[in-house]
């Protein structure tokens, strides 16, 4: 049978899967992917959570993080946009004009 | 009587500041006479209240005012006029007024004449306070106050370059000031300590006061209030080995070396001990130490003056020698023949000095005795008077040195201390000697000074006429040892030659004088004809180490005052910057060193930010684990 | 006027900042106008104080935050009165002798300031108001270094900034310890020294807090071995600069210690009287000899500073009225003597551009009334009896003899080499043949130079003389703070110690 | 037995999907995962009964953001290989592992509790859609609109960041020191 | 099927969100004036966006104490409303420094004040809940309108900066995901009060201590990259300087007290449960934080990035006041941001004002220190005052931010944690360098070249909001007493 902790295992190995994208990726989209990667991670924990504890308050969180992560790749990608005018790549490597 | 105490006191003071007010101008005659003026009224003041005590037998007691009162210190300016204050008293304006007149004549062509009686006078004015006060810290401000004006006259020629050890022993006035400042600091701080141990186990400072608690002391108290009181002593008294600056003080003009260098500051010492008498009398060990050293530094210092060739110096180390004997008298117990001694010596020891300054004037002021010699010719008055304090010196008979000075050494037999008095009986042949050796080379013999040039002439008249009432004193002073006695003994305690010693008494002053006249003698078979130099004895080790006292200012330099510019130098240069400062800058440094360092994380590559943000999280996900592990 | 401690305090602060308008040629004048102003009222202070009255006088309460326990709370005793005075009077001459050329508005606006926080500190009662005055007062004398000093003069100011900072805000947390002590034994917030003199503390306590308060007192008296930023400050302040510095900026660590640690902390001063003696008697002669190997006129003075600071430190840990009596004194005698003596070197510096003891020599041929003055200042430095500068350090001296007869000798050596480096530097600028060139055509004093010096002279020797009308009613608080201490006292120890005046006992005078 | 087999299915393909998103180095091909890995999270939802969360992933993230990456991933011609210096392996092996390691040891524990009773519980027998709307609409209705106003802050934020106006700069034509706009702004 | 659901208005208590939705409504007005007509100038938006804010604070200063509203999502305790009320103040404060004398890319955009107004409508809402939804969703609203904010500036920089405060902030909206996740999982709730009554009643049970701790830590992690604690505090300086000295103001004060106000509710119900562990946590975070800041600091050329990281290091010396976990800590945050608000508004509108088209005196920085080099010979009020500013950061009485530092020094002692005020105390004498290294620039050292043109933004409005500062930094002493009096009534009545 599986339980809740299958689930939330499961959840930690993706989020570990979206951290560890966010520390390789230096492309700056690639690195949004992983992002996303990281928050749908936590939408199965929620949801599992909610199906075990019959609760529906997970099920919103999660439904209010895929509004959040939309958002997010709203702005971010607007952002990027600018960047990648201004400078002409999304690599972090050519983006260290402030440092010290 | 009150205003003859304050006229005694305040009339140098006010002479000194009416000096003062011309200090910077060039020189006014008026001032050395206003100056003289004010020093008689002293004088004349002093010696009525001299009669007065003499007379009554009452001692006048006057407070000014308060000076310092703090905790339950209470210090007045307070001042007393008893038996020992009125003979220092009219000693002090005695030989201050002859010299002030005096100066007038030697310093005639000195461009700094007034300012030169303004510290004169100042130092009178402190004396008197010294002599006069009635408590310990009223005499500390007398002490004090004659060591600066003794440092401004010993410095008097500031001007002058510093030379060689070798050209003058005293390198420089300034140079001598000084040493004689800070030689005198030290004793001072013996002489604070004295006070301070006074102060905690009595409660004040007032003579009566202290001496009516005496009895309640204990021994270690008292010997220790004693020993530093002495230090304090030693350092005005230039007792060794304090006794460098004395000789090295002879930098300054020659009317101060009379009256401050031989006639009264340096009789501090002996004063202060002669005033706490009862804490003495009560203190054997201390006293018996006096006596010892007295005893040493008249054989020392006389030895010393032995071969010297400056005519001030010999003087200075008679001085010293002399000062010996009074500590011996002193430290034996015989107060009053100390301050017989005291007074006596005054007299002719300034008038001694006087004279050395007539023949410094004659001789454009060189101070070598073989390259005088025949000056009596030039100047016989001079050689009159010095002829007549070297007699007095050296303690011929009915002379004033014979009186005192023999009766301290009676004292030393009297009192069992046979080394003591065989050491003062070879140390009084010994001082007629080197005093006859100077005179002789100074006044007999050829008349070497005309090789190197010089044109001795007299004093002025009235510097001569000024001079005499100390001539006449040399004199006859030793005939009022009696009555002096009798005055001084009402305050002071009585001492009693034993019968046995009385009755000896005679014997002894023979032996005495044996020695004397054997001094005078080999002096005169030696110096009288002229100068005749002995290579050999000038070369031998004893002569050179004499002729440079015993290498002590050598000494002196090489392992205290060179180590200790060595030292300072270091605790700046090593300790101060190298170790404590840069402590302070090295915290600094690390500081921004660790600044620099930290700031390489932010290398403006945001990965590397990630980077941190998710080791940050991970290790405290780390220490969670753990803990967790810990906490269960 | 029961208000005058507010007066005293703001009137130099609103003169600075009308100070703002005033035209740059006519700032010198106006600066010395409200100093004098200032000073008069300082003046009027002693006339109208009760000198029979040992407690605090004049005291003004106005409540700033009461939930905090903030009170403006000013008050004055024997022992601040004569420091205010001096404060204002040094201000003041300070000003009439300034020599400064460059920015002379920006100067005495500074001045003005700094005369606000000065006096500030002294009457301050509150010690959120002491700390604040305490603080404040860095500002100012941050920029007179920084800005009119010498070649390092930004090193030197940045340092004495930061290091009197650093101590002070250990100082800061020692007090909101003690207000957090009064406030769980009370409920009540209080900063008012007043109410923490109420305050009986344990042992380890005191000592503690006796220990966040000596650093900030410390590091500013200075106290060996925080003192290396003194010279720096002092060798490139201006002589204005220098002259307030030592004469009122180092004093506030001493009247720090007077003022908080005695009567808060009794025990932990007892305790701490051998170890702070040591750390005093190397002050006073480790800087002495670090003095007599300076090169430069102006640093053997600050070094002598150090020394002479050593002495009060000493004098306060006397815990007898003679010692603390004495020890108050001798800040106002150090005062006095040490800022004449930075004016002194002033005065040369202003001429010469150089302070280097090797450029002169004989200068007392040449300049006859500058030498006798430096000569008075020197003979008050060096503790000459009947100058100002014996009654202080006598009293010291006598006061600490009896807690420690060895440490008093060893105390005692600044007589000697107080002597030694003082008497050397005499002799190397004032004696010898006039050897340069330069120096042979040096004025004497100038009538502003001569007018500014000579209050200081007068006053050097008449406090030497008759040092009574300023003893009695430092002595009437000491001995009032010491009954305290005496019955505060949780230890044996501290109470035998603590030597109450027989005078004090027997007047029962009790705060 | 079948939501087992669901179940694991899903977990190895979501894990190698996702796994090709983070490690692939082709931009293509990272994102097609990406959205098949998003797809698969919602076959998780099903499998949970959280349909309508399902069902909004699939309309949001396959649907919205996926395309909006399209978009981005055409303008920012980004369909070769990309070449990046990736930071060492051995520190993102080593953070990715440990935080794994801790979280699965987190959720490892006996985390679900009877203790905890359901505040909003899910109805039997009631569409999931219904039993969202409900709290939805009454308890969440305020995160609800706010979550409005941020969406309108991203579209604003979108619009303006990439809008026309952004390319050229507002202040370049202007030279500063004949500009006299001072009086006028400080009105 | 179920039965309609009837919902009375009473219960709702709508007057709760008064605040945050006349701020939203105010955005809004703002872009349809703007679709009206587009020529509008941007004096206009400031003062309507003053004036919308004006009246938010009208209704914050309105609301009771101690209130739910919304099926009890919104909540308004004491510290909900201070801290709105410190929000919306800031942000009245630093609005009018759109009105530059030059022009900005920035303020040519009406938009920019309407996702001004959402953003403080973003932080309301964040404040004023404790339902980690809304929470989550005020903070997004939020920071989503700040990137845009700080990527309007329009300059290489400025975009740079928002590329890495926005993905620095994904990384850690993934962790406040997955932190509340946790919480979810322990309790079945994500709201504080009910999470923290049941976590109490789990704390007894075996082997759930990883999980507590580690949903601490997630939640930490989030809040600590808000509040920049070190290590996550590496965006800082970068957004710092790459946005315009308003925003980076603004940036040192607002969000941040939002953040202390969550991180007070949640950690706060942490260590109310009596788990210590959090607390050595914060206490260590909050002294490195302050320590690594100020050394930093120590080194850096320029006057905002210096700043930048003086903002750090003072958000890490209040940091450790939420650990004290009492009145006194918790009223001594706030009053710290209170007074640290005046100053630093001065400081960053300085820097405002001198921001020059070209940076003439470094390639790198817009306010280099040599910039303000004998400032006080050019202008010597300008200098004074900015002086001032800089001594208040450094704590030098009697200005704002001693008492702030002074009171959360006090707090310390309270609780217990003199070696803490020691080093808040040393940290600060450490930080009175980097500060005085201004000052020194403008009193001691000699201007470098053609400054003439430093206050070069200067208006009347900025002149305005300067002396408001000014005002407030030197006169600090004597609002201390009713601000304090306030806050501690605020707190004490909301039971932190």
């Amino acid at each position: 049978m599986i339980g809740l902790s299958h689930y939330l295992i499961v959840s930690a190995i993706l989020f570990s899967i979206g951290l560890a994208g966010v520390l390789r990726r230096r492309n700056l989209l690639m690195l949004f992917f992983a992002t996303e990667v990281m928050l749908n991670a936590v939408n199965i924990a929620f949801a599992a959570i909610s199906h075990y504890y019959n609760d529906l308050t997970g099920q919103m969180f999660a439904f209010f993080i895929i509004a959040i992560a939309a958002s997010e790749v709203a702005v971010g990608l607007g952002i990027l946009i600018v960047l990648y005018k201004k400078h002409g790549s999304l690599d972090l490597d050519d983006l260290a004009n402030m440092r010290g | 009587m009150e205003n003859l105490v304050y006229i005694a006191l305040f009339a140098p003071f006010a002479s000194s500041l009416f000096a003062a007010l011309f200090g910077m101008s060039p020189k006014k005659q008026f001032v050395g006479i206003v100056a003289s003026v004010l020093l008689g009224i002293s004088l004349v003041a002093s010696l009525m209240l001299a009669a007065y005590v003499y007379q009554t037998g009452n001692t006048i007691h006057v407070t000014m005012m308060d000076w310092i009162s703090a905790g339950d210190l209470h210090i007045p300016f307070g001042f007393v006029v008893d038996q020992v204050s009125v003979t220092m008293m009219t000693v002090v304006t005695l030989v201050s007024t002859v010299v002030h007149i005096y100066s007038n004549g030697y310093m005639d062509h000195d461009k700094s004449f007034n300012r030169f009686f303004s510290y004169l006078s100042a130092f009178v004015f402190s004396m008197m306070v010294l002599v006069m006060s009635d408590n310990f810290a009223g005499l500390f401000i007398g002490w004090e106050g004659v060591g600066v004006c003794s440092w401004l006259l010993i410095g008097f020629w500031y001007h002058k370059p510093d030379v060689s050890r070798e050209e003058n022993p005293a390198i420089s006035p300034s140079w001598a000031a000084n040493e004689a400042f800070i030689m005198n600091r030290i004793a001072d701080l013996g002489m604070l300590v004295g006070l301070f141990i006074i102060y905690w186990n009595v409660g004040s400072l007032q003579y009566d006061a202290v001496f009516a608690s005496l009895p309640q002391m204990s021994g270690a108290i008292l010997n220790a209030a004693a020993l530093f009181l002495f230090i304090g002593a030693m350092g005005k008294s230039a007792q060794f080995p304090l006794h460098t600056w004395l000789t090295d003080a002879m930098e300054g003009p020659t009317p101060v070396s009379a009256l401050i260098h031989a006639a009264t500051m340096v009789t501090a010492g002996v004063f202060l001990v002669i005033r706490a008498n009862p804490i003495f009398a009560l203190t054997p060990e201390v006293s018996y130490f006096i006596a010892a050293l007295g005893t040493f530094v008249a054989f020392f210092a006389a030895s010393m003056a032995l071969v010297n060739r400056d005519l001030k110096r010999i003087i200075a180390f008679s001085t010293l020698s002399q000062l010996g004997y009074m500590f011996a008298a002193a430290g034996l117990g015989a107060y009053w023949i100390a301050l017989f001694h005291l007074a006596a010596h005054a007299f002719f020891k300034a008038l001694l000095f006087l004279g050395a300054g007539n023949v410094m004037h004659a001789m454009d002021d060189e101070l070598d005795i073989f390259k005088m010699g025949g000056l009596k010719k030039a100047m016989k008055w001079t050689y009159l008077y010095m002829g007549v304090a070297s007699l007095a010196l050296a303690g011929i008979p009915f002379f004033a040195g014979y009186f005192s000075k023999d009766a301290i050494i009676e004292t030393a037999w009297n009192e069992g201390t046979l080394i003591l008095w065989i050491i003062l009986v070879v140390t009084a042949g010994m001082t007629a000697f080197y005093s006859f050796r100077q005179v002789f080379l100074t006044f007999e013999g050829d008349e070497r000074y005309k090789t190197y040039g010089f044109h001795p002439h007299e004093m002025y008249k009235y510097v001569l006429i000024a001079m005499s009432p100390l001539a006449i004193l040399a004199v006859i002073a030793g005939f009022f040892k009696e009555p002096f006695e009798h005055f001084v003994t009402q305050l002071l305690p009585e001492y009693e030659m034993s019968e046995h010693t009385e009755h000896l008494s005679w014997i002894l002053g023979l032996i005495v004088l044996a020695f004397a006249v054997s001094g005078i003698a080999l002096a005169y078979k030696k110096y009288y004809r002229g100068l005749k130099r002995d290579e050999k004895l000038e070369s031998s080790w004893y002569y050179k180490m004499l002729a440079n006292q015993y290498y002590i200012p050598n000494f002196y330099e090489e392992f205290i005052s060179k180590p200790y510019a060595m030292i300072s130098e270091a605790m700046w240069n090593k300790v101060d910057m190298k170790i404590v400062d840069a402590t302070v800058d090295g915290i600094a440094k690390f500081l921004y060193k660790t600044g620099d360092g930290s700031r390489k994380m932010q290398t403006g590559n945001l990965s590397n930010y990630l980077n941190w943000m998710a080791v940050g999280a991970v290790m405290l996900l780390v220490v969670a684990a753990l803990s967790a592990a810990v906490i269960g | 006027m029961d208000n005058i401690l507010s007066v005293l305090v703001f009137f130099p602060a609103i003169a600075a900042l009308l100070g703002f308008v005033v035209n740059k040629e006519s700032a010198r004048v106006y600066g010395i106008t409200v100093a004098a102003i200032e000073f008069l009222l300082s003046l009027w202070l002693w006339f109208s104080f009760d000198t029979a009255n040992a407690g605090m006088q004049f005291v003004e309460m106005i409540p700033l935050i009461p939930d905090f326990g903030v009170n403006y709370y000013l008050g004055v005793d024997g022992i601040s009165l004569f420091i205010i005075i001096m404060t204002t009077l040094m201000t003041l001459i300070g000003m009439v002798s300034m020599s400064i050329e460059k920015d002379v508005k920006n100067m005495i606006i500074t001045l003005l300031f700094l005369e606000m926080t000065m006096v500030g500190v002294f009457v301050a009662l509150d010690a959120i108001i002491f700390y604040l005055f305490w603080e404040l007062s860095l500002v100012p004398m941050l920029y007179i270094i920084g800005a009119w000093g010498g070649p390092l003069r930004v090193y030197a100011s940045i340092k004495f900034f930061l290091y009197t900072f650093m101590g002070s805000l250990v100082m800061l947390v020692g007090m909101l310890f003690v207000a957090y002590i009064y406030h769980s034994l009370t409920g009540v917030w209080s900063f008012a020294i007043t109410d923490w003199y109420l305050l009986v503390l344990p042992v380890n306590y005191q000592l503690w807090l006796f220990a966040a308060f000596f650093l900030g007192f410390a590091i500013k008296v200075p106290m060996f071995p925080f003192h290396t930023w003194l010279p720096y400050a002092h060798g490139q302040a201006p002589t204005i600069g220098s002259v307030i510095l030592a004469a009122v900026l180092l004093k506030m660590g001493t009247y720090g210690f007077v003022r908080f640690s005695l009567p808060m902390f009794p025990d932990a001063s007892v305790m701490m009287i051998t170890p702070i003696a040591v750390i005093s008697i190397v002050m006073v002669v480790y800087t002495a000899m670090v003095a007599y190997a300076q090169k430069d006129m102006k640093q053997v003075i600050a070094y002598s500073s150090v020394s002479h600071m050593g002495i009060i430190m000493i004098g306060i840990f006397a815990m007898n009225g003679e010692g603390i009596g004495g020890s108050v004194f001798q800040m106002l005698s150090h005062g006095i003597v040490s800022g004449a003596l930075f004016m002194l070197v002033g005065v040369i510096y202003d001429r010469r551009h150089t302070k280097l003891m090797s450029e002169f020599g004989g200068l007392a041929s040449v300049m006859p009334k500058y030498a006798l003055i430096f000569g008075v200042m020197l003979m008050a430095s060096v503790g000459l009896p009947l100058t100002i500068g014996f009654v202080g350090e006598f009293l010291v001296l006598l006061g600490f003899y009896q807690f420690s007869p060895v440490m008093t000798i060893l105390a005692g050596l600044s007589i000697i080499v107080g002597a030694v480096y003082m008497l050397s530097l005499f002799k190397k600028s004032f004696f010898g043949p006039v050897t340069k060139e330069e120096n042979k055509k040096l004025t004497d004093l100038t009538p502003k130079e001569t007018w500014s010096l000579v209050p200081l002279v007068a006053i050097v020797i008449w406090l030497g003389v008759y040092p009574k009308p300023i003893l009695d009613p430092i002595n009437k608080s000491v001995n009032a703070m010491l009954v305290f201490m005496d019955q505060k006292a949780v230890t044996q120890e501290a109470k035998d110690i603590i030597k109450v005046p027989h005078a004090a006992t027997k007047t029962g005078e009790v705060k | 037995m079948y939501e087992t087999i669901a179940f694991y299915l899903f977990s190895a393909l979501t894990i190698v999907l996702f796994l090709i998103t983070v490690m692939s180095k082709n931009v293509l091909y990272a994102m097609t995962a990406l959205a098949s890995g998003m797809v698969l999270i919602s076959g998780f939802f099903f499998i949970l009964g959280a349909d309508f969360l399902g069902v909004v992933q699939l309309i949001v993230y396959v649907g919205a953001v996926m395309a909006l990456y399209s978009f981005a991933m055409m303008f920012f011609d980004a369909t070769r290989n990309i070449k990046e210096k990736n930071t060492p392996g051995m520190l993102v092996f080593l953070l990715g592992g440990l935080s794994a390691l801790i979280l699965v040891l987190m959720f490892a524990a006996p985390i679900q509790s009877e203790a905890v009773h359901a505040l909003y519980p899910i109805h039997e027998g009631v569409g999931n859609a219904q039993d969202v709307g409900i709290v939805l609409f009454t308890k969440y209705l305020v995160p609800f609109e706010v979550a409005a106003v941020m969406l309108l802050v991203a579209m604003i934020a979108g619009i303006i960041l990439a809008g026309k106006k952004m390319d050229q700069s507002l202040t370049e034509d202007i030279d500063a020191d004949d500009e006299i706009l001072t009086q006028k702004d400080a009105k | 099927m179920f039965e309609p659901i009837k919902v009375s208005m009473e219960s709702l208590n709508l007057i709760t969100l008064a605040p945050m939705l006349l701020a939203i409504a105010g955005g809004l007005v703002i872009l349809v004036l703007d679709l009206i007509n587009s020529k509008l100038h941007k004096s206009l938006y400031v003062m309507l966006t003053i004036l919308i804010l004006i009246v938010d604070f009208g209704a914050t200063v309105g609301l009771n104490v101690n209130e739910r509203g919304f099926f009890d999502v919104m909540l308004i305790d004491g510290i909900s409303i201070i801290s709105q009320l410190l929000i919306i103040v800031a942000s009245i404060l630093f609005t009018p420094l759109a009105l530059t004398s030059k022009r900005f890319h920035e303020y040519s955009y009406p938009e920019f004040f309407a996702l001004f107004l959402f953003m403080v409508a973003g932080f309301q809402f964040m404040v004023a809940s404790d339902n980690l939804i809304l929470i989550f969703v005020g903070l997004e609203t939020s920071s989503l309108s700040l990137y845009t904010l700080i990527a309007l500036h329009n300059r290489a920089n400025s975009y740079e900066a928002a590329v890495k405060y926005f993905t620095m902030g994904a990384l850690s909206a993934g962790f406040f995901a997955m932190g509340s996740a946790v919480v979810y999982a322990l309790t079945g709730s994500i709201e504080l009060y009910q999470v923290a009554q049941v976590l109490a009643a789990r704390l007894g049970e075996h082997g759930l201590m990883l999980a507590i701790l580690g949903s601490s830590v997630l939640l930490m992690a989030a809040f600590a990259f808000k509040l920049s604690l070190f290590p996550f505090h590496t965006w800082a300086p970068d957004v710092y300087e790459g946005a315009s000295a308003p925003l980076a103001g603004y940036m040192s004060i607002v969000p941040k007290i939002a953040a202390f106000v969550v991180t007070i509710r949640i950690f706060g119900m942490y260590l109310d449960l009596g788990i210590e562990w959090v607390r050595d946590i914060i206490i260590i975070l909050s002294v490195l934080t302050m320590t690594l800041a100020n050394v930093m600091a120590l080194v850096q050329e320029d006057v905002k990035r210096m700043l930048a990281y003086s903002s750090i290091s003072h958000a890490g010396f209040i940091m450790a006041a939420i650990a004290f976990d009492t009145t006194e800590g918790t009223a001594s945050i706030f009053l710290y941001y209170a007074l640290f608000m005046f100053t630093n508004l001065g400081a960053f509108t300085m820097l405002w004002i001198s921001r020059h088209k070209v940076r003439r005196f470094n390639a790198r920085f817009d306010h280099p220190y040599e910039k303000f080099s004998g400032l006080i010979k050019i202008m010597p009020m300008g200098a004074v005052i900015m002086a001032l500013f800089m001594l208040s950061l450094a704590g030098v009485p009697p200005f704002s931010v001693f008492w702030g530092k002074i009171y959360v020094m006090q707090a310390a002692v309270n609780a217990g944690y003199v070696w803490l005020a020691i080093v808040m105390g040393l940290n600060s004498a450490i930080a009175a360098y980097y500060y005085l290294k201004l000052v020194v620039y403008m009193f001691l050292k000699d201007p470098v070249k053609d400054v003439d043109t430093v206050y070069y933004n200067l208006s009347k409005p900025l002149m305005a909001v300067i002396g408001l500062a000014t005002v407030a930094t030197v006169g600090a002493i004597f609002y201390v007493q009713p601000l304090l009096s306030y806050l501690y009534y605020m707190i004490s009545a909301s039971g932190y």
